[in-house]
């Protein structure tokens, strides 16, 4: 029911989805001109949490930018410090041992599992449920716990180093995740029957914010927003890196290209992610998780190194510029959210604003990672 | 003063005293009960069991400073907040407890409180419309779009109990539900079978007509920053706020007297005030209980509802209790 | 396989010098690979298409071209249905040139990722726009002259991005001083 | 926690006029178990200020947790993430904005002092937000733990009326 039934181009006004809104869940800020609840045009402006990270990148050595990585995304951290980690690994030829890949991957699934809990929370949020929110960061909660156990933080995770690991996992790590994920399937079924199964949560989401195939080849987009629009692409199938040739899991596809759709996809990600999780503890093979001649100064050979990553919310990509010297000469971040937000200007004309809003929450955005 | 004005002038503050205290701690109980919900305790540390939350949010509220944004207009933005009060306090007036305690037993009481029913919706659009922010004036856009087609099914299923019950006085349409639970206007009788259909619609109604999830379009916290009371600073803020509670209330005790019996004991034995005070906070939790499970509608979900789905049955509803009442 | 026949169809695009073929096959053994820089340091690259190991670089197929060929080439990429990763912008500022990298994957099952350079002038760097065929790229287009100040000739709308409106700075040159 | 040395307003203090009649003092303890903060999120530290409004950390329990988008209602800002340059007007009017009495807590080290994104080529970050809000609380940290948000809200209850919610473990020791 989108599309404006008329259109009188002289008598819009422009609306401000400012900085500040509770539905852009960050500083983003998008100036649309309305026609009533009807959005004639919109236009994205970004910017307000620009920090400059690929300025930190070059004058800074390799195990110095580490951290930044995981304020980029704090959602799912993990998942783009592991992406820096293995692009410097095939930049400098560094051998990672076999426990340390295998501890890399449960761990970069846990904190994908936790950003999908955090962006259904917040999704849900927007369609004016304020209850699943308090579920999901509950069950989030327990994750951040196991992890905070083995890396000391919460939330923007160091614990990468190339090459390996900064500490071992321990027995109670193993034990919690063991007893972690049946009670993660107990609530997504719990979500299901509470959520999914909602009737006026469908009727918001069914065909709101249609995004078709070949929108998302034309803007770039990845992730759940290219599966759900029918897309089978998925860096850890496509372009197989770490140890995921080893773990059997199936990427979920759905053709509605619906907010529903996108929705679809990311719930049983999660379930996805569980398995893999489980199929890591039971193959999780003993053995250092530091290679022994760890290489203490980092100088990758001159010329340019490009590794794609799948982190939550699309294939994120690190091209490392070196010219041999232990600082970068450029260190350029693609990442996911930048070019699926990059369709939004295009895909909302003619929506009312509430199904804007809905489609933009399942984008799933973290704005710092697109101002970088 | 005679005698019958100072009863008069008792029983009214009696009422607006009611509504009041009722307001401040609804907003407590919604807060354990989202609590609750939400599997957190909720306010509980200002005083026993958080008790003391409202007066704090109270006194706060009082004492911060009263902003009217530049630009707005003076005199609607002032009127509003009063406006959306009001009438939800006055409409306590013929509220009937119990058998004798009733401020006034006016013959109209019905069309007295949809008659200030009507009110509120206007006090919106004058708030958003008075504050001259964009938010604020789609938000009560929305809003009284929403009322208006809400308040229409909502009178044609009273006009049905009404023609029941051949009286518009509240104490009368009580007494005819008197004698236990099989009496009661919720219970399909020979005359009017689709009785608990009427009382569902009733029930969608009274939740739209207050603005509450998953009808709450009108202060769609996620989308319209806080809809029409976007520019209320304190005590604007905190006259909405009450008049929403105090609205809740009424609702409550609207459905009380017309479908429950009002005061009626369920099996028939000794009525009193206490069984009208159990069904309204028993249908107020269940106000509370579905504004934290449901998501919000779309305006044009919502407005499809009610004009193709509620106003039809309950115009059938109506048409066929007519027929019936001839018959039987 | 789809990376042969791109390859092929970019080929036919630079006829004229012989490209340099690196040996095509995967198992290219390290010290060729380590012999290969080596002897690219001396003289600029030359215009022309050579095929990276992936395991090695992270992409496949590495194109070089000037700035006027570059619509040509994204015009093949995109009927054969690559998908726009990212524009990086480099600041060669020793041989006084700004290079503008394109990212382009694929959906499908056999990847494929292929590279775009063209190089301008430091002083007025200018490269055609490609949004009129992929949209996306509008966005790192403005990105990339927020941060180097190449003109992206025949874009829409090239008014900074993520620098603040009124900015007429470009922080990732290597002389830029806050 | 960062609080400087002010002077408890319980003290009377020599230059101000006022002595605190017990109206006062009420009204105080009323403001302070309601703080409703106003939702502005900038980054990392927005998730643990959510997570601080959720179940396990749950401030609702000092009466915090009502959330108000609009900047009117709200009585605390807290900043929570790095200030651009870009962004700092827009939290100057959010500031403005909001009416009388209202206080800042600079969440995070971003908030504080730049936090990690301090070098010399930065051109494009606020150093902190007391450059041009008053700040009140100071809660170090990147992203500082949900208790110590918790932490920061008493401090400011604390600093705003004198009054403590619960004894102070080492004085009671002391004692």
């Amino acid at each position: 029911m989108s599309g404006p039934i008329h259109i009188r181009p002289d008598e819009t006004f422009t609306l401000n989805v400012g900085p500040q809104h509770p539905a852009t869940h960050g500083v983003l800020r998008v100036k649309m001109e309305m026609d009533g609840e009807y959005i004639v045009k919109a236009e994205t402006v970004l910017g307000y949490i620009h920090r400059m990270h690929e300025l930190m990148g070059e004058n800074r050595t390799y195990p110095q930018v580490l951290p930044n990585l995981s304020r980029l995304d704090y959602l799912g951290a993990l998942g783009y410090t592991h992406g820096h980690v293995l692009a410097v690994e095939r930049a400098a030829g560094i051998e990672v041992p076999e426990r340390a890949e295998y501890i890399r991957a449960i761990t970069v699934e846990l904190n994908r599992i936790a950003s999908h809990l955090f962006w259904f929370g917040a999704f849900v949020m927007d369609l004016g449920g304020f209850t699943p929110l308090m579920y999901a960061i509950e069950d989030r909660e327990y994750i951040l716990d196991m992890l905070e156990a083995v890396t000391g933080s919460r939330l923007t995770y160091c614990y990468y180093r190339f090459g390996g690991l900064y500490n071992d996992v321990d027995d109670d790590f193993i034990a919690a995740a063991k007893a972690f994920i049946p009670r993660m399937r107990k609530s997504l079924k719990k979500y299901d029957a509470l959520v999914t199964g909602n009737i006026i949560f469908r009727k918001r989401l069914e065909d709101i914010g249609p995004i078709s195939a070949e929108m998302c080849r034309k803007y770039g987009a990845t992730g759940p927003v290219a599966r759900g629009a029918g897309i089978d692409f998925d860096v850890r199938k496509n372009e197989p890196y770490s140890v995921y040739p080893e773990f059997d899991f199936d990427v979920p596809v759905y053709h509605e290209c619906d907010s529903l759709a996108r929705y679809k996809v990311r719930m049983d990600e999660m379930e996805q992610s569980l398995r893999i999780v489980e199929q890591g503890l039971e193959k999780l093979p003993d053995g250092p998780i530091m290679p022994k001649k760890a290489p203490k100064l980092i100088k990758p050979p001159a010329g340019d190194y490009y590794q794609a990553v799948e982190t939550a919310r699309g294939s994120f990509g690190i091209r490392i510029v070196s010219d041999g010297t232990k600082n970068a000469y450029r260190f350029k971040l693609r990442s996911p959210t930048y070019s699926n937000m990059s369709l939004f200007d295009e895909a909302c004309e003619g929506m009312m604003i509430m199904d804007a809003l809905a489609m933009m929450g399942s984008l799933d955005l973290v704005i710092p990672e697109i101002d970088r | 003063m005679s005698l019958t004005i100072l009863n008069a002038l008792v029983a009214v503050v009696a009422a607006i005293a009611f509504a009041a205290l009722n307001a401040a701690y609804l907003v407590w109980a919604e807060r354990r009960g989202a609590g609750r919900i939400q599997r957190r305790p909720g306010p509980n540390v200002n005083g026993p069991l958080g008790l003391l939350q409202p007066p704090a949010d109270g006194i706060k509220l009082m004492t911060k400073q009263l902003m009217i944004p530049g630009g707005a207009d003076k005199a609607l933005f002032m009127v509003a907040p009063v406006l959306a009060m009001a009438p939800a306090i006055t409409s306590f007036v013929t509220v009937p407890f119990s058998d004798t305690i009733v401020a006034h037993s006016m013959n109209i009481g019905v069309l007295m409180i949809f008659a200030f029913a009507s009110l509120g919706g206007m006090a919106i659009l004058l708030a958003g419309w008075g504050s001259r922010n964009k938010y604020g004036v789609m938000a009560s856009v929305r809003a009284v779009s929403q009322n208006i087609s809400y308040e229409i099914p909502m009178l044609i299923t009273v006009i049905t109990i009404v023609m029941m019950s051949g009286t518009m006085n509240l104490k009368e349409l009580v007494g005819a539900q008197a004698g236990g639970i099989w009496n009661w206007n919720i219970v399909p009788s020979l005359s009017s079978p689709l009785m608990p259909v009427s009382f569902l619609i009733f029930f969608i109604c009274s939740l739209a007509e207050t603005n509450r999830a998953p009808f709450d379009l009108g202060e769609a916290e996620s989308e319209l920053v806080a809809g029409f009371h976007t520019e209320y600073g304190s005590m604007g803020f905190g006259l909405f706020f009450m008049g929403e509670y105090a609205n809740i209330v009424i609702g409550a005790s609207l459905i009380t007297i017309l479908f429950l019996g009002g005061w009626d004991c369920p099996l028939g034995l000794f009525p009193g005030v206490w069984w009208f005070l159990l069904k309204i906070y028993l249908l107020i939790f269940s106000f509370i209980w579905i504004r934290w499970t449901f998501p919000r509608t779309t305006i044009y979900g919502l407005l499809n509802l009610s004009w193709k789905i509620l106003i039809p049955i309950s115009l059938f509803n109506l048409l066929l209790t007519a027929g019936l009442l001839k018959v039987f | 396989m789809i990376k042969d026949t791109v390859k092929q169809a970019l080929r036919d695009l630079f006829p004229e010098p012989e490209p340099v073929v690196e040996a095509p096959a995967v198992e290219a053994a390290e010290g060729e690979e380590e012999k290969k820089p080596a002897k690219k340091k001396e003289g600029p690259r030359v215009n022309g298409v050579i095929e990276r190991n992936h395991a090695e670089h992270g992409y496949d197929i590495d194109v070089q071209c000037d700035p006027g060929e570059l619509l040509a080439v994204v015009m093949i990429l995109d009927k054969a249905g690559f998908f726009l990763e990212s524009i990086t912008g480099v600041d060669w500022i020793k041989e006084n040139q700004l290079e503008s990298v394109y990212d382009f994957s694929r959906y499908d099952f056999d990847t494929c990722r292929v590279v775009i350079r063209t190089r301008t002038s430091r002083s007025e760097p200018k490269i055609p726009t490609i949004s009129k065929i992929y949209p996306g790229a509008g966005w790192h287009e403005r990105e990339t002259h927020d941060f180097f100040g190449i003109k992206f000739d025949g874009h829409p709308h090239l008014v900074p991005l993520l620098l603040p409106e009124d900015a007429d700075f470009h922080p990732l040159l290597k002389d830029f001083k806050p | 926690m960062g609080t400087q040395n002010v002077p408890s307003p319980l003290e009377p203090i020599p230059s101000s006029v006022v002595q605190f009649a017990a109206a006062d003092k009420l009204i105080n303890i009323g403001r302070v178990n309601s703080f409703w903060p106003l939702t502005f999120g900038i980054a990392c530290c927005a998730i643990e200020m959510m997570a601080t409004g959720c179940a396990r950390f749950d401030m609702s329990r000092f009466g915090a947790e009502v959330f108000r988008p609009s900047p009117r209602q709200s009585d605390v800002m807290i900043v929570a993430g790095t200030i651009t340059k870009k962004m700092m007007p827009g939290i100057k009017v959010l500031y403005d904005q909001m009416p009388e009495p209202k206080w800042v807590i600079a969440l995070g080290n971003c908030a504080i002092s730049g936090g990690p994104f301090v070098f010399d080529g930065q051109y494009s970050i606020v150093l902190g937000a007391d450059t041009f809000l008053p700040v009140d609380i100071y809660i170090p940290g990147c992203p500082p733990r949900p208790e110590a948000l918790l932490e920061g809200i008493l401090q400011l209850e604390n600093k705003v009326s004198g009054w403590n919610r619960w004894k102070d473990p080492e004085k009671v020791e002391k004692a």
